[in-house]
């Protein structure tokens, strides 16, 4: 090895900062929000230290619009931002910002302390955010750890409740096992190619022929971030760590983590060319979304619906990766965001609805929701509805690019499995819709009113699935180009 | 230079309605709910009958982009309108029969709790069935498609408190996505080989292909599984059981959705797309088979029902299957035709039956009904209109079209053309049938008994239970007024399109005529169907030469034989010995049961699908795997009450290491699939 | 003079034992531990692969492994303790409120 | 010679401990057996070469992260643990699996890694070039362990503290 490194001791320059602009800003808000936590006084200034997290992912997402327009590499080769990368730092820190607005009133619910919760938050963001940029392994791993030690974390932020704690151990335990799978993989794969640097391996495959110990690496590295992302065989802690979790931390690991890691899943399947990919994907796709929808089909509890929910639609968004890359790249993308938008604002009824102790989690709890509050029933039917798919929501326009896609590589067979299980999903979700609107409430007692925070929330993410519904055209039009910045 | 006809406003206007309703609704009286409601929708009739009057003058097919929309790479698809022959009948069969029932169900849902809520979802029905029907390409069309789906599950469901409704709006909703799928997967077909879903792009493209006559290519696999989405949305076999259910809902609905206009999109979407079935001989067999089978099927179960609307409900099935019939022998416009004529005297038929389970409070089971006619004349005489239509009397509206269909189809095969007379009987006897039972003979209902109305109609607080102590009354003239319109549309429908034999000159068909047949394949198509075949896409000019009209005529005397024989005979079965259709019944026992079971299809369907499905995931998934697989014994040491807890808990997985086994299996089965890929 | 493939079998067959472990062993404990076994068979992976390739990074990634085991240690043993003080017992098996 | 020795020895202790590890019942044994399978790995790394990384592993590995987990085994009083029957999955699909699995991937290494041979000492991998590296190359994964330790710190005091419930429980009963 050359020691050419002696030369160029420069120390980084104002861009390489620039690049990392969201992440650094991120990080700021965090700590300055646990220096502050123990100063301030907890029963008054719950919601001062939330309003500063919104503002701290506020100046992330405005930074991270400032970055977009020096794209480049930086920290050396480090990380590289370009408009794929701009596309997920957008996303996970407007997810980011949505899930504080949803936290507000849940923590005062739940009386936790909130201090640590935010900061955890915006930290999470940062490895999220630094996952989808990052173009070296070494930090792709610190990053992805980063962003599943604070989720294993927040899992078990319901600290009166024996299945939160079992939540974050289930979740700590069976995730660190699956990271274990992923170094192995990454550690063949730098034995395979001689490098941790994306470029560098992608070149490496490129040349000449491929060697097992990249397949054996793939492997790995696959089941590693198929657990993170929730797709079957990997998806079995799914429901029971979404049923433990706080509801919208639940929002929150269903959504930005997942986003980051499909990120990551994207540069390794796509940009390095990953060999195999396409009978590796077609089996994990087609379990996912049958398994998901079938586990679904007769659950009681609405988080854990929605978590058997999750893993089905990690499914669908898998068949993106089976299709050729200039059309599977921008349809992942763009069912990434999608989910993302559907996905927090069902939780966030959720989590409203749960009230102290998420007493009310069962379908019957939901029953005559309609007339008890129409307003938070009528979101949870759009959510619910753009889950299925239904046209003139985000989910309809997700499923049809991700469909027309993977028929445009031939994978007809995917595509049939895929949409009959869309159509058995409908069933699980119309029970919910059917609860909500046609049965008699148990109780009738007076829901507390829909703050103003989630309120926000709630019209963010409802908003947002009907603009993806009705105008997709901007936001798959940027994904595209972003498809063009991964290939080169 | 086309002048710009805002026609963006023809579905906009009903959304406007339907966003008042559904957002100060509940604070607005009812008739500010029902000025609202009607002015908007009355104003979409307004344009689209401006739009007729503009039409001579339009640049056909006639363009208007409304904005961009998806512009993803080399696809696009804009918010556009496209206006031909075809669409316009549609516009104008869906715009005036959707405003006269709007009119109707003021009165008959005057007394109805949420009325600001179904005005909403009727005002949004339009607009969703309004975007389909103007819809520029595919996928805006599909969007209308699976809008009118919601609407209807929204309506069906409407008296939501019925269980029945809930789960019948449920199953409307989920075949219909079977059937969406087939849309679906075509919609990708098109994208992929096309790189288009605009209409004026993917016929281009169809018409530069060839006839696909002996091998099954891809205009087949298009037409084939357009046909699936058809069939799901226009109930045809196998896709039907929904639609008997989807009677629980308010009779306008059944009248507007059910019968009028959202079925019949199926027959729509085909005729929109005949370009590519008539490069597909195969598919268009399919079509003409399915059609003419379930024209038949669910006319036999027609005979055997005894609810009012289930027997409606099972003649639109089977007058659905004639359109499909008239699609599959590529007789588009006589389907098209027989769209509109079934839209105006299903309409009244049904919209006449509610006026009399309106009358009768709540009944709808014709068997409590009887000798009606002298207390509810109007409604009496519409509905003899109606039937007349439908029976196929001749001169009435129906006549005309199902004479038409049958006589293209016999010149396909003369086994369609049989099975079509068949029906042609069954229809003219199961509808008399259904006239003697409700309107003649003596009534056999108890006026006075309190709890069997109650028991009908559970959920409705329906005053006219209470009127119903008072006697038989005649509905009210807003409900009538409808109901005139449509007698009279029902009688003079057909005389736009008065075949040639019969000395018209069809001018339906020729109107028609530039939609149908500037993209007809130059090679014709050999129709595959069984039997003799002729050329089935001529002209009908063309075709008169060919046969001559002294057999066209006979034909049509056969057919208007077998409506009088059908009348016949369920007046000698129903008026003259009402005591012999029991004893048939009786003869009959298992084909009597069988039918009037339907078949016992949602049964099989039970069984077959819904039930494996559910129980294969509490059973396999849940049982199975976790209960099954995971160890239930325990270690010895455990004291009693130990072991019932723990086995109990054991049952059940949670537990960490049998996922962290999952994972290590499945670890390895990806381990050795790469390992296959990379040595091989 | 020890071939490459010894040392990447030793790391594997630590990987695997760390992988029986989880599978096998009851005590959330030592199962963390069975963790930490097969983070050290990668990192042997690692350093012999780095010789291999005469790439330093290869050692770097290992010091960024001890971190992040580091770290995972200090969060998984507080779960632990967050964990046992809810139940009472440190065995997996009893850990099974949550269910399908 | 002596160097394919050395490994065999050192490799033999360390297989032995992940053994143990897995055989042990009592928690403290399986620690014990996990630091011994550390100290010998820091005797590999030695051979390969890499002294520094032999260093940090008895240091940060033997030396901090196991006394935590000593410390945390002595903290809960954990006892020898339960023989449950737990899970027929692990036992049918899993272990199977593994073992499958690590066979397979034995293969690949054996097969297909190339046999070359490493010298001891192959890449000599002193501190000065091993900080130049670190602090420069990898500048930003360094800075961002920051973020992830504070995380760790946060976490471990958020999560094993008394949730404040049990605490005013504990003082008004």
């Amino acid at each position: 090895m050359s020691l050419a490194f002696q030369a160029s001791q420069a120390l980084p320059r104002g861009t390489d900062y620039l690049r990392i602009l969201p992440e650094l800003v991120l990080s700021i808000f965090g700590m300055i929000i646990m220096v502050l936590d123990p100063v301030v006084d907890q029963r008054r200034n719950q919601k001062a230290l939330g309003t500063l997290a919104l503002i701290g992912s506020l100046a992330a997402i405005a930074s991270t619009l400032w970055q977009a327009r020096a794209p480049g590499l930086a920290f050396w080769n480090m990380v590289q931002v370009d408009t794929f990368s701009v596309f997920f730092h957008f996303l996970i820190t407007t997810i980011t910002a949505v899930v504080i607005l949803t936290s507000y009133e849940y923590m005062e619910v739940q009386q936790i302390r909130v201090g640590e919760y935010y900061a955890l938050i915006l930290f999470g963001a940062v490895g999220m955010c630094l996952m989808s940029s990052a173009v070296e392994l070494v930090l792709i791993f610190i990053a992805l750890e980063i962003s599943s030690i604070s989720t294993y974390i927040l899992a078990g932020f319901r600290r009166r409740a024996a299945i939160s704690s079992e939540a974050s151990i289930k979740y700590f335990l069976l995730g660190s096992f699956a990271t274990a799978f992923f170094l192995y993989g990454v550690a063949l794969m730098f034995g395979a190619t001689g490098s941790t640097s994306i470029p560098t391996i992608e070149q490496h495959l490129r040349s000449g022929s491929i060697p097992v110990l990249a397949y054996v690496a793939i492997a790995l590295m696959f089941v590693g971030l198929g657990f993170k992302v929730a797709a079957a065989p990997f998806h079995v802690w799914t429901p029971d760590v979404y049923e433990g979790a706080p509801a919208p931390i639940v929002g929150f690991m269903s959504t930005a983590p997942k986003a980051a890691v499909f990120a990551v899943l994207l540069r390794i399947m796509f940009q390095i060319h990953a060999p195999g990919r396409l009978g590796l994907i077609w089996v994990a796709a087609a379990l996912s979304m049958t398994l998901g929808n079938i586990g679904a089909l007769v659950q009681q509890n609405v988080k854990r619906l929605l978590a058997y929910s999750s893993i089905a639609h990690a499914g669908y968004l898998l068949v993106a990766f089976a299709a050729l890359p200039q059309n599977g790249i921008p349809s992942a993308m763009f069912y990434t965001a999608s989910y993302a938008a559907m996905n927090i604002g069902a939780f966030a009824v959720v989590s409203h609805f749960g009230g102290a102790g998420e007493r009310y989690v069962t379908l019957e709890d939901y029953s005559g929701l309609g007339r008890r509050s129409p307003v938070l029933a009528a979101a949870l039917t759009l959510f619910l509805l753009s889950l299925i798919g239904i046209p003139i929501t985000a989910g309809f326009f997700a499923k049809f690019y991700v469909f027309s896609a993977a028929l445009q590589a031939n994978l007809v067979g995917l595509v049939i499995i895929g949409v009959i299980n869309s159509a058995v999903a409908a069933y699980y979700y119309l029970r919910v819709i059917v609860v909500v609107y046609m049965h008699d409430p148990r109780d009738e007692s007076v829901l507390p009113a829909v703050p103003l925070e989630l309120g926000a929330a709630l019209a963010i993410t409802a908003l947002t699935t009907i603009y993806l519904g009705l105008l997709p055209g901007r936001v798959l039009d940027y994904a595209s180009r972003s498809a063009g910045d991964l290939l080169h | 230079m086309t002048p710009d006809l805002h026609l963006w406003l023809i579905p906009v206007l009903p959304l406007i309605g339907a966003a008042i309703n559904g957002f100060v609704g509940r604070r607005l009286t009812r008739q500010a709910i029902v000025t609202v409601a009607i002015a908007f929708c009355g104003a979409s009739f307004a344009m689209a009958l401006y739009v007729a009057l503009r039409f001579s003058g339009l640049a056909i097919p006639h363009l208007e982009t409304l904005a961009p929309w998806i512009r993803a790479g080399s696809f696009q698809a804009d918010f556009a309108f496209y206006v031909d022959q075809l669409s316009l009948v549609m516009l104008l069969v869906v715009t005036g029969v959707g405003l006269l029932i709007h009119i109707y169900s003021i009165g008959y849902m005057w007394e109805e709790g949420g009325f600001y809520r179904f005005f909403c979802y009727l005002n949004l029905f339009m607009f969703f069935m309004l975007t389909l029907v103007l819809a520029s390409n595919y996928l805006l069309m599909f969007i209308g498609w699976e809008g009118v789906g919601l609407a209807s599950y929204l309506l069906i469901g409407f008296w939501f408190t019925k269980d029945s409704a809930a789960s019948a709006g449920k199953k409307a909703f989920i075949v219909n996505r079977i059937g969406d799928f087939g849309f679906l997967i075509a919609l990708f077909l098109m994208i992929k080989h096309f790189g288009t879903l605009n209409f004026d792009r993917v016929f281009q493209f169809a018409a530069s292909m060839s006839v696909e006559n002996a091998t099954a290519g891809l205009l087949t696999a298009i037409g084939l599984l357009l046909m699936v989405g058809a069939a799901g949305k226009s109930a045809q076999i196998p896709l039907y059981v929904w639609l008997p259910d989807a009677m629980e809902g308010p009779t306008p609905v059944s009248a507007l959705i059910h019968a009028a206009t959202m079925v019949t999109a199926g027959v729509y979407m085909i005729a929109r797309s005949h370009v590519i079935f008539e490069r597909a001989p195969t598919a268009l067999m399919v079509v003409a088979i399915i059609g003419t089978l379930t024209a038949l099927f669910a006319a036999t179960i027609g005979i055997a029902q005894t609810d009012i609307k289930k027997v409606l409900a099972y003649s639109t099935i089977s007058q659905l299957g004639y359109m499909f019939l008239a699609c599959g022998v590529a007789a588009f416009s006589a389907g098209i035709f027989h769209l509109m004529t079934h839209a105006f005297f299903k309409g009244l038929l049904f919209l006449a039956a509610g006026s009399v389970i309106h009358a009768v409070g709540g009944e709808q089971d014709m068997r409590k009904m009887g000798g009606l006619w002298r207390k509810i004349p109007w409604t009496w005489a519409t509905m003899l209109i109606a039937t007349c239509a439908i029976a196929g009397i001749p001169g009435l509206s129906g006549f005309f079209s199902k004479d038409e269909i049958l006589w293209r189809a016999y010149q396909a095969s003369w086994a369609y053309w049989l099975v079509g007379v068949v029906t042609a009987f069954l229809t003219s006897f199961y509808m008399f049938r259904l006239m003697y039972m409700t309107f003649a003979g003596e009534y056999r209902g108890v006026t006075s008994d309190h709890s069997i109305v109650q028991e009908q109609a559970p959920a409705r607080s329906r005053p006219s239970a209470a009127q119903a102590h008072h006697g038989i009354h005649e509905s009210p003239r807003v409900m009538l007024i409808p109901l005139a319109i449509l007698a009279f549309l029902s009688i003079v429908g057909g005389w736009i399109g008065v075949p040639g034999s019969l000395g018209g000159s069809n001018r339906f068909d020729r109107f028609l005529g530039p939609v149908f047949r500037a993209t007809a394949p130059a090679v014709k198509p050999q129709h595959a169907a069984p039997g003799e075949t002729a050329p089935p896409e001529q002209t009908t000019e063309g075709l008169e030469s060919h046969t001559g009209r002294g057999t066209e005529l006979a034909f049509t005397g056969i057919s208007v034989f077998a409506a009088l024989l059908g009348l016949y005979l369920a007046r000698l079965l129903y008026l003259r010995r009402p005591a012999l259709p029991e004893r048939i019944a009786a003869a009959l026992n298992g084909l009597y049961a069988a039918v009037a079971n339907k078949y016992y299809v949602d049964e099989l369907y039970a069984t077959l699908f819904v039930h494996p499905v559910v129980e294969g995931s509490k059973h396999i998934l849940w049982h199975g795997m976790d209960q099954g697989v995971i160890d239930a014994t325990l270690d010895n040491s455990a004291d009693a009450t130990r072991h019932v807890s723990d086995s109990l808990r054991h049952m059940q997985s949670g537990n960490l290491r049998s996922y962290a086994g999952w994972v290590a299996a499945g670890a390895a089965v990806v381990i050795a699939y790469m390992v296959w890929t990379g040595t091989r | 003079m020890v071939p490459l493939s010894y040392y990447l079998v030793l790391s594997g067959v630590l990987f695997a034992c760390g992988v029986t472990g989880f599978l096998i062993k009851r005590n959330i404990i030592t199962i963390f531990m069975s963790i930490e076994l097969m983070l050290n068979g990668v990192n042997l992976s690692f350093v012999a692969f780095a010789a291999h390739w005469h790439a330093l990074s290869g050692q770097i990634f290992v010091f960024f492994v001890m971190v992040v085991a580091a770290a995972e240690a200090a969060v998984g043993l507080a779960i632990i303790i967050a964990v046992y003080r809810t139940r009472e017992t440190l065995n997996v098996d009893q850990v099974n409120l949550l269910k399908l | 010679m002596l160097h394919l020795v050395l490994f065999l020895i050192f490799g033999a202790i360390c297989v032995a401990g992940a053994v143990n590890l897995l055989v042990q019942r009592h928690p403290i044994n399986s620690a014990l057996s996990l630091v011994a399978v550390m100290a010998s790995l820091a005797v590999e790394y030695l051979l390969l070469g890499a002294e520094f990384v032999a260093a940090v592993q008895v240091i940060v590995y033997a030396g901090a992260i196991m006394v935590l987990f000593v410390f945390v085994i002595m903290l809960l009083n954990a006892g020898e643990e339960a023989r449950t029957g737990g899970s027929r999955v692990a036992i049918l699909f899993g272990i199977p699996g593994m073992l499958a699995g690590s066979l397979l991937v034995a293969w690949v290494l054996i097969t297909h890694s190339g046999t070359q041979e490493v010298s001891a000492g192959a890449l000599p991998g002193p501190p000065r070039e091993i900080a130049n590296l670190l602090f420069h190359d990898f500048l930003l994964p360094f800075e961002v362990t920051s973020v992830l330790v504070l995380i760790a710190i946060m976490g471990a005091v958020v999560l094993a503290a008394r949730p404040e419930s049990i605490e005013q429980q504990k003082r008004e009963g």
